[in-house]
């Protein structure tokens, strides 16, 4: 009777065409986007809707006044793409599951598609180029920096 | 009409017969697989305990040990050339599935681990041996599921839902004599999904159609196993073999008839009384619980009728697991308790469970050699025509079946009549015609049911099964008498009469499954009038036959298989074929 | 499976809020007068709860989201999954129950 | 001892009672008036006992009422994976589900399983199924010379894919993923569990070519642990966990 053979060395490396698949990178994305999303979310939620007098404090000041700081219009940039592509992401499975039909398919990628980008480059051009004084506005309606200019 | 294919090997059933022999023919040969059920649905997937083979992985064993303990098991009727083939390609049938990728139960140094099992024994009957290559409580679920995986490998090709109820044959088996030349020339099946009849056309046909253990009430078989490939060869004029040996497994659920392995016992379950005496120490010293099957089944049986049954009616005794650790019970019998759990309310780690004998194993069948060869007479083949697996006879199993020894012979024979069926298809030059009224007979009996919805036909297909069952059950069970089979046999003539007045329901053609239980239901009633006839010309008690008016074996008068043909008028008649001895004379069966 | 449900459904909801908000965010690049206009709707009663709405979409589709990261990647979690689904509820509940007096009190004014 | 055998758990001494089965018909042929591929409700009444299984209560209105009536089985202990049905509300084999498990008091609703071309009453084209199980490629794939005794494998290693080797592809799972549902794109929790028994087997080496095939679009990433697969599988086979086994696979390299 023949020996029996060796056990087996371990299991061969993934292959790299395998690594690959934007399938497994949009599983992943969602998970990691998802976790920092939570933290953003939470932060803005809670500086808009809690502290100080929630719903009621939000107005044109009360914004041109965040956004004047460049570390909430890097902050709400971050949200806004991240929230943007999970969420984009998150509708184009679900097209792909519900779409019967190869043509509604398409259309609705599409305008999933254009709209994102649309809104993503809408915002970050708020964001970014935004004058939170305006000249000729009414100044009641300024946050209260303008004053000085 | 008809659908016509042209094939060279057509295979009668997917279970682990049908797919072993697949697997050897498809790679030869053009091979078509006809299964009224998709394959993996088939009853060998019900089989848990394990399968033998003399691997010597645990502790000392060799072919030879085991051959004796098949031969004996069988109470010498077994056909002992069969029988050392068996063995003796056991090793390698074990070995090829492991290669194929059955997932063994492993022992510590990663070989294929082996138990215990009833009746197979070291060096000729001293003590218990490990022989049964297993996995957990469902070693038949891997076999099914791994030749299954090799035939999706290679491409096998399937007909799925395609019930197989006739038989083609060029030349008249009964009428041929010495001389003359019977050769396979095809099959007609049923589709159950459109109800259209196809005509497969081949140079071979290989039987692996499995059991009939639905003749009986209390079984462990499969709504699905109907005897159909034996019934279609009595049709066809060829003999069938040893039916009156159906063996009556153990341990059965009580009422239900489910099957808790053997491996219950092989892992150190126990037998109990109502008293709670542990009664095999009485009817085999030596290996007691693990005893063969027929003996244990009679002492069940005995047992309860001496009034020494528990429950409420006395009529069942009990398998006790209660002194084996629960983790022992989860690795080693997983399925088999949770059957126990599900279907009684019984939790075996603290219960014992109520067991009752159920009619499980048919050793008889289509006669073959060992080749798979169909016989149809004592000793000239059907050209073509082979079968393996339960539902025929090679004979291997004699008049009681060893424990794991089915499921090593659906691979070994199986196997055997892949190879042969698909060489004799590469050797021989032209297909025998099919006639062109090859459909008709299949067509007629179809026309005529579907004729019988909304008519005057008064009998009802479960009533007449019904009545069947119980009366099989009652007088052609563990204990028969002269007395019981004549009662059996005039029941199953009157059925038979009965049938013929049959109504169904269904006039549709898509999944008309009331169709073609009508048609099972005529197989059963046919193997059902063989069995009582064989029980009754066989005035002796051997293996799995018992009868009480001559409770011992006669080896003078009966030391040789029967032989059933249906002729042409209808009648059953009995003939008588040698048994084939090579090494072991016949000696009283102790354990 | 009714957690996947409510996954999908907060997950469409916020994306189709978070659309919105930009849109009205944008208008800030307008005028202060248009922004105010439409922003002044958000603090009528109807807008108050879709506001407090979307906040419960928002911690349902997290809490949930954390439950569905867990399961991935913990065999514990994985196995006790559907005592996770209370811990969302009971999470969810705490949130809100934070949460809602506050917003409902900025809202209606009160104390 | 005695004690035990005294115990009412016993068959015969249990009562009969009516039960009230609602079962969801599809007539392929149009018989009796109605248009073929009609679906309709129809409502029968048994007398069965409380063991009784829901296979058994199918079996007396087929062979005592309506032999019309069709539906797949065969081993009647749920081992061959062939009575899959929809029962109240949830995939089940109908011979391993008890009546007394269901509140016989109310109708059992039985339907056919969900996502899969309905042919005949309880039976559906099973064909799509089984397409996405050899898709997987569920064959042990090894290379070099076969060895002559059997290849060798550690009882741990054995035990790391036990679980997915119990399917008896019933499709209970695959017919109650929500996400199956929808478009039938996706492969399946089945072929996913059929897959897994090879990946995680150690003497396989063809995991790379299947963890691809479920690498790809209709694959383990379509998966959204919805659990209903688990929750359906009759086998007790912890199918999310192969899903997840799988992911992470492919997520770290590492099997
Ligand atoms: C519960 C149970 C446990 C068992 N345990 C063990 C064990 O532990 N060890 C052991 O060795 N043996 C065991 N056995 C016995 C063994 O499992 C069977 O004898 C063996 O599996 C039979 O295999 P087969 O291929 O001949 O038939 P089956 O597996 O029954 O297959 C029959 C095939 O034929 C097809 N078929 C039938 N009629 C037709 C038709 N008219 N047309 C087309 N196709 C048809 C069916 O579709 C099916 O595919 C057990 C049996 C049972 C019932
Ligand atoms: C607050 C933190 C968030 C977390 C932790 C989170 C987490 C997740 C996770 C893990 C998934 C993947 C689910 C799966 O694969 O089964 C997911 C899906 C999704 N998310 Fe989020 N998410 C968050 C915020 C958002 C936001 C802001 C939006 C909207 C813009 C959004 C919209 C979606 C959508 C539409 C899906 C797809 C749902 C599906 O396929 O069923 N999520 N989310
Ligand atoms: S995994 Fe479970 S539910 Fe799914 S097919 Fe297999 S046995 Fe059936
Ligand atoms: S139900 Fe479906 S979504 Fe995943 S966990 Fe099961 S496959
Ligand atoms: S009939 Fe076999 S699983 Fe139910």
């Amino acid at each position: 009777m023949a020996p029996a053979p060796e056990l087996k060395a371990p299991k061969k490396g993934i292959s790299h065409s395998t690594l690959g698949r934007t399938q497994r990178w949009s599983w992943i994305f969602q998970r990691v986007s998802g976790v920092a999303l939570i933290l953003l979310i939470t932060i803005h939620l809670t500086v808009n809707l809690i502290m100080g007098d929630g719903i009621n404090q939000i107005d044109f000041a009360f914004v041109a006044g965040k956004l004047a700081n460049p570390f909430w219009q890097w902050f709400d940039f971050v949200m806004l793409v991240l929230a943007m592509v999970h969420g984009s992401n998150g509708m184009r499975m679900i097209i792909d599951d519900y779409a019967r039909t190869k043509w509604m398919h398409a259309t609705l990628q599409w305008a999933l598609r254009i709209a994102t980008v649309v809104i993503i480059v809408l915002g970050t051009l708020v964001l970014f180029t935004f004058d939170p004084c305006p000249a000729g506005a009414d100044a009641s309606l300024l946050p209260s920096f303008c004053e000085g200019i | 009409m008809a659908t016509e294919h042209d094939f060279d090997v057509v295979i009668v059933g997917a279970g682990g017969a049908g797919m072993r022999a697949a697997l050897e023919s498809s790679q030869r040969a053009k091979t078509a697989v006809i299964t009224k059920l998709y394959p993996t649905r088939s009853h060998t997937g019900a089989a848990q305990g394990g399968m033998a083979a003399a691997l010597a992985n645990v502790e000392d064993d060799n072919a030879e040990w085991h051959t004796f303990d098949t031969v004996k098991g069988g109470d010498y009727l077994v056909d002992q050339d069969a029988a050392e083939i068996l063995c003796n390609e056991a090793i390698d049938a074990v070995l090829d599935l492991e290669k194929m990728g059955l997932p063994f139960n492993r022992t510590p140094d990663g070989t294929v681990d082996q138990r215990r099992f009833g009746g197979h024994t070291r060096n000729h009957g001293e003590a218990a041996v490990r022989r049964a290559c297993y996995a957990a409580d469902r070693t038949g679920h891997m076999i099914l599921q791994t030749l299954y995986q090799q035939c999706i490998k290679q491409e096998v090709e399937f007909f799925n839902e395609f019930y197989v109820l006739d038989l083609i044959l060029d030349g008249d088996p009964q009428a041929a004599g010495e001389d003359g030349e019977v050769a396979a020339a095809g099959v007609v099946a049923y589709s159950l999904a459109t109800g259209e009849i196809h005509t497969f056309r081949a140079k071979s046909v290989v039987f692996a159609t499995g059991g009939a253990g639905k003749v009986f009430k209390t079984t462990s078989n499969a709504h699905t196993l109907t005897g159909d490939g034996m019934g279609i060869a009595l049709r066809a004029g060829l003999p069938l073999e040893d039916m009156e040996f159906f063996q009556f497994h153990p341990t059965g659920l009580a009422g239900l008839g489910i099957l808790l392995s053997e491996a219950a016992r092989g892992e150190g379950g126990i037998l109990r009384n109502s008293e709670g005496e542990r009664f095999m120490e009485r009817y085999a010293p030596t290996i007691k619980d693990l005893a063969p099957r027929d003996m244990v089944a009679r002492a069940m049986a005995n047992e309860v009728r001496e009034g020494r049954g528990c429950g409420p009616n006395k009529d069942y005794v009990l398998l006790d697991l209660t002194h084996l650790e629960p983790k022992h019970i989860d690795e080693k019998l997983p399925d088999i308790t949770e059957f126990a759990r599900t279907y009684l309310g019984v939790e075996p780690y603290t219960e014992p469970v109520p067991v009752f004998p159920t009619a499980h194993y048919a050793m008889g069948g289509i006669p073959t050699n060992v080749q798979g060869e169909v016989l149809r007479d004592n000793t000239h083949v059907v050209k073509g025509l082979y079968a393996a697996g339960e539902c025929a006879c090679v004979s291997v199993h004699g008049a009681n079946r060893l424990g794991t020894n089915s499921l090593l012979d659906i691979n070994v024979f199986g196997r055997r009549a892949g190879i042969a069926a698909a060489e004799y298809a590469n050797a021989t030059e032209t297909t025998p015609e099919l006639p062109a009224d090859a459909a008709a007979r299949l067509e007629n009996t179809v026309a005529h049911l579907r004729n019988t919805v909304g008519g005057e036909g008064t009998e009802r297909i479960a009533q007449i099964r019904k009545e069947l069952q119980e009366t099989m059950d009652r007088n052609v069970q563990v204990f028969r008498t002269e007395e019981s089979l004549a009662e059996a046999h005039g029941i199953v003539k009157d059925l038979q009469k009965r049938y013929e007045n049959i109504a169904i329901h269904d006039r549709g053609t898509r999944f008309n499954t009331d169709l073609l239980e009508a048609i099972e239901l005529a197989f059963l009633l046919e193997l059902a009038e063989v069995v009582v006839l064989g029980a009754e010309a066989r005035k002796e008690s051997r293996g799995g036959h018992y009868r009480e008016d001559y409770p011992t074996r006669d080896d003078e008068n009966f030391m040789q298989h029967t032989m059933a043909y249906k002729r042409a008028d209808g009648t059953v008649d009995l003939d008588w074929k040698p048994v084939v001895i090579t090494k072991y004379q016949p000696m009283e069966r102790k354990y | 499976m009714w957690m996947w449900v409510v996954h999908r459904t907060t997950g469409v909801a916020i994306f189709f809020f978070l659309m919105v908000h930009v849109l009205d965010t944008a208008l800030v690049r307008v005028s202060p007068e248009a922004y105010n206009d439409v922003i002044g709707h958000y603090k009528t009663p109807l807008y108050t709860f879709i506001e407090a709405g979307l906040v419960a979409a928002i911690a349902l589709h997290a809490l949930n989201g954390l439950r569905v990261i867990a399961v991935d990647r913990s065999t514990w979690a994985l196995r006790h999954q559907k005592q996770l689904v209370w811990a969302v509820w009971i999470g969810f509940a705490i949130i809100m129950l934070g949460f809602l007096p506050r917003h409902l009190m900025h809202a209606f004014g009160g104390a | 001892m005695t004690a035990t055998a005294e115990k009412p758990a016993e068959v015969g001494a249990i009562p009969t009672m009516t039960v009230t089965l609602k079962i969801m018909r599809h007539d392929p042929d149009g018989l009796d008036g109605r248009e073929p591929g009609t679906d309709y409700w129809e409502e029968f009444q048994v007398e069965a006992h409380a063991t009784d299984r829901v296979l058994d209560a199918l079996h007396k209105i087929k062979w005592e009422q309506d032999g019309t009536l069709a539906f797949r089985r065969s081993c009647a202990h749920g081992v061959c994976g062939s009575d899959a049905m929809r029962i109240n509300a949830r995939n089940r084999l109908a011979c391993k589900t008890l009546l007394k498990d269901l509140n016989p008091a109310k109708p059992i609703q039985v339907e056919p399983i969900k996502g899969l071309p309905v042919e005949k009453d309880l039976i559906v084209d099973m064909e799509p199924f089984f397409a996405s199980y050899r898709e997987i490629m569920p064959f042990l794939m090894t290379s070099g010379p076969t060895p002559e005794r059997e290849r060798l494998q550690s009882p741990e290693d054995r035990q790391r894919f036990d679980d997915t080797t119990k399917c008896i592809m019933c499709a209970a799972c695959t017919t109650s993923c929500p996400v199956f549902w929808t478009d039938g794109q996706y492969f399946g929790p089945q072929a996913i569990v059929g897959a897994h028994r090879f990946i995680f087997d150690s003497r396989d080496e063809g995991e790379w070519d299947r963890l691809e095939i479920l690498n790809d679009k209709a694959g383990v990433w379509k998966c959204r642990t919805a659990f209903n697969c688990t929750e359906a599988c009759p086998r007790g086979i912890e199918v999310t966990k192969a899903i997840s086994e799988v992911k992470h696979a492919l997520n770290t390299g590492e099997i």
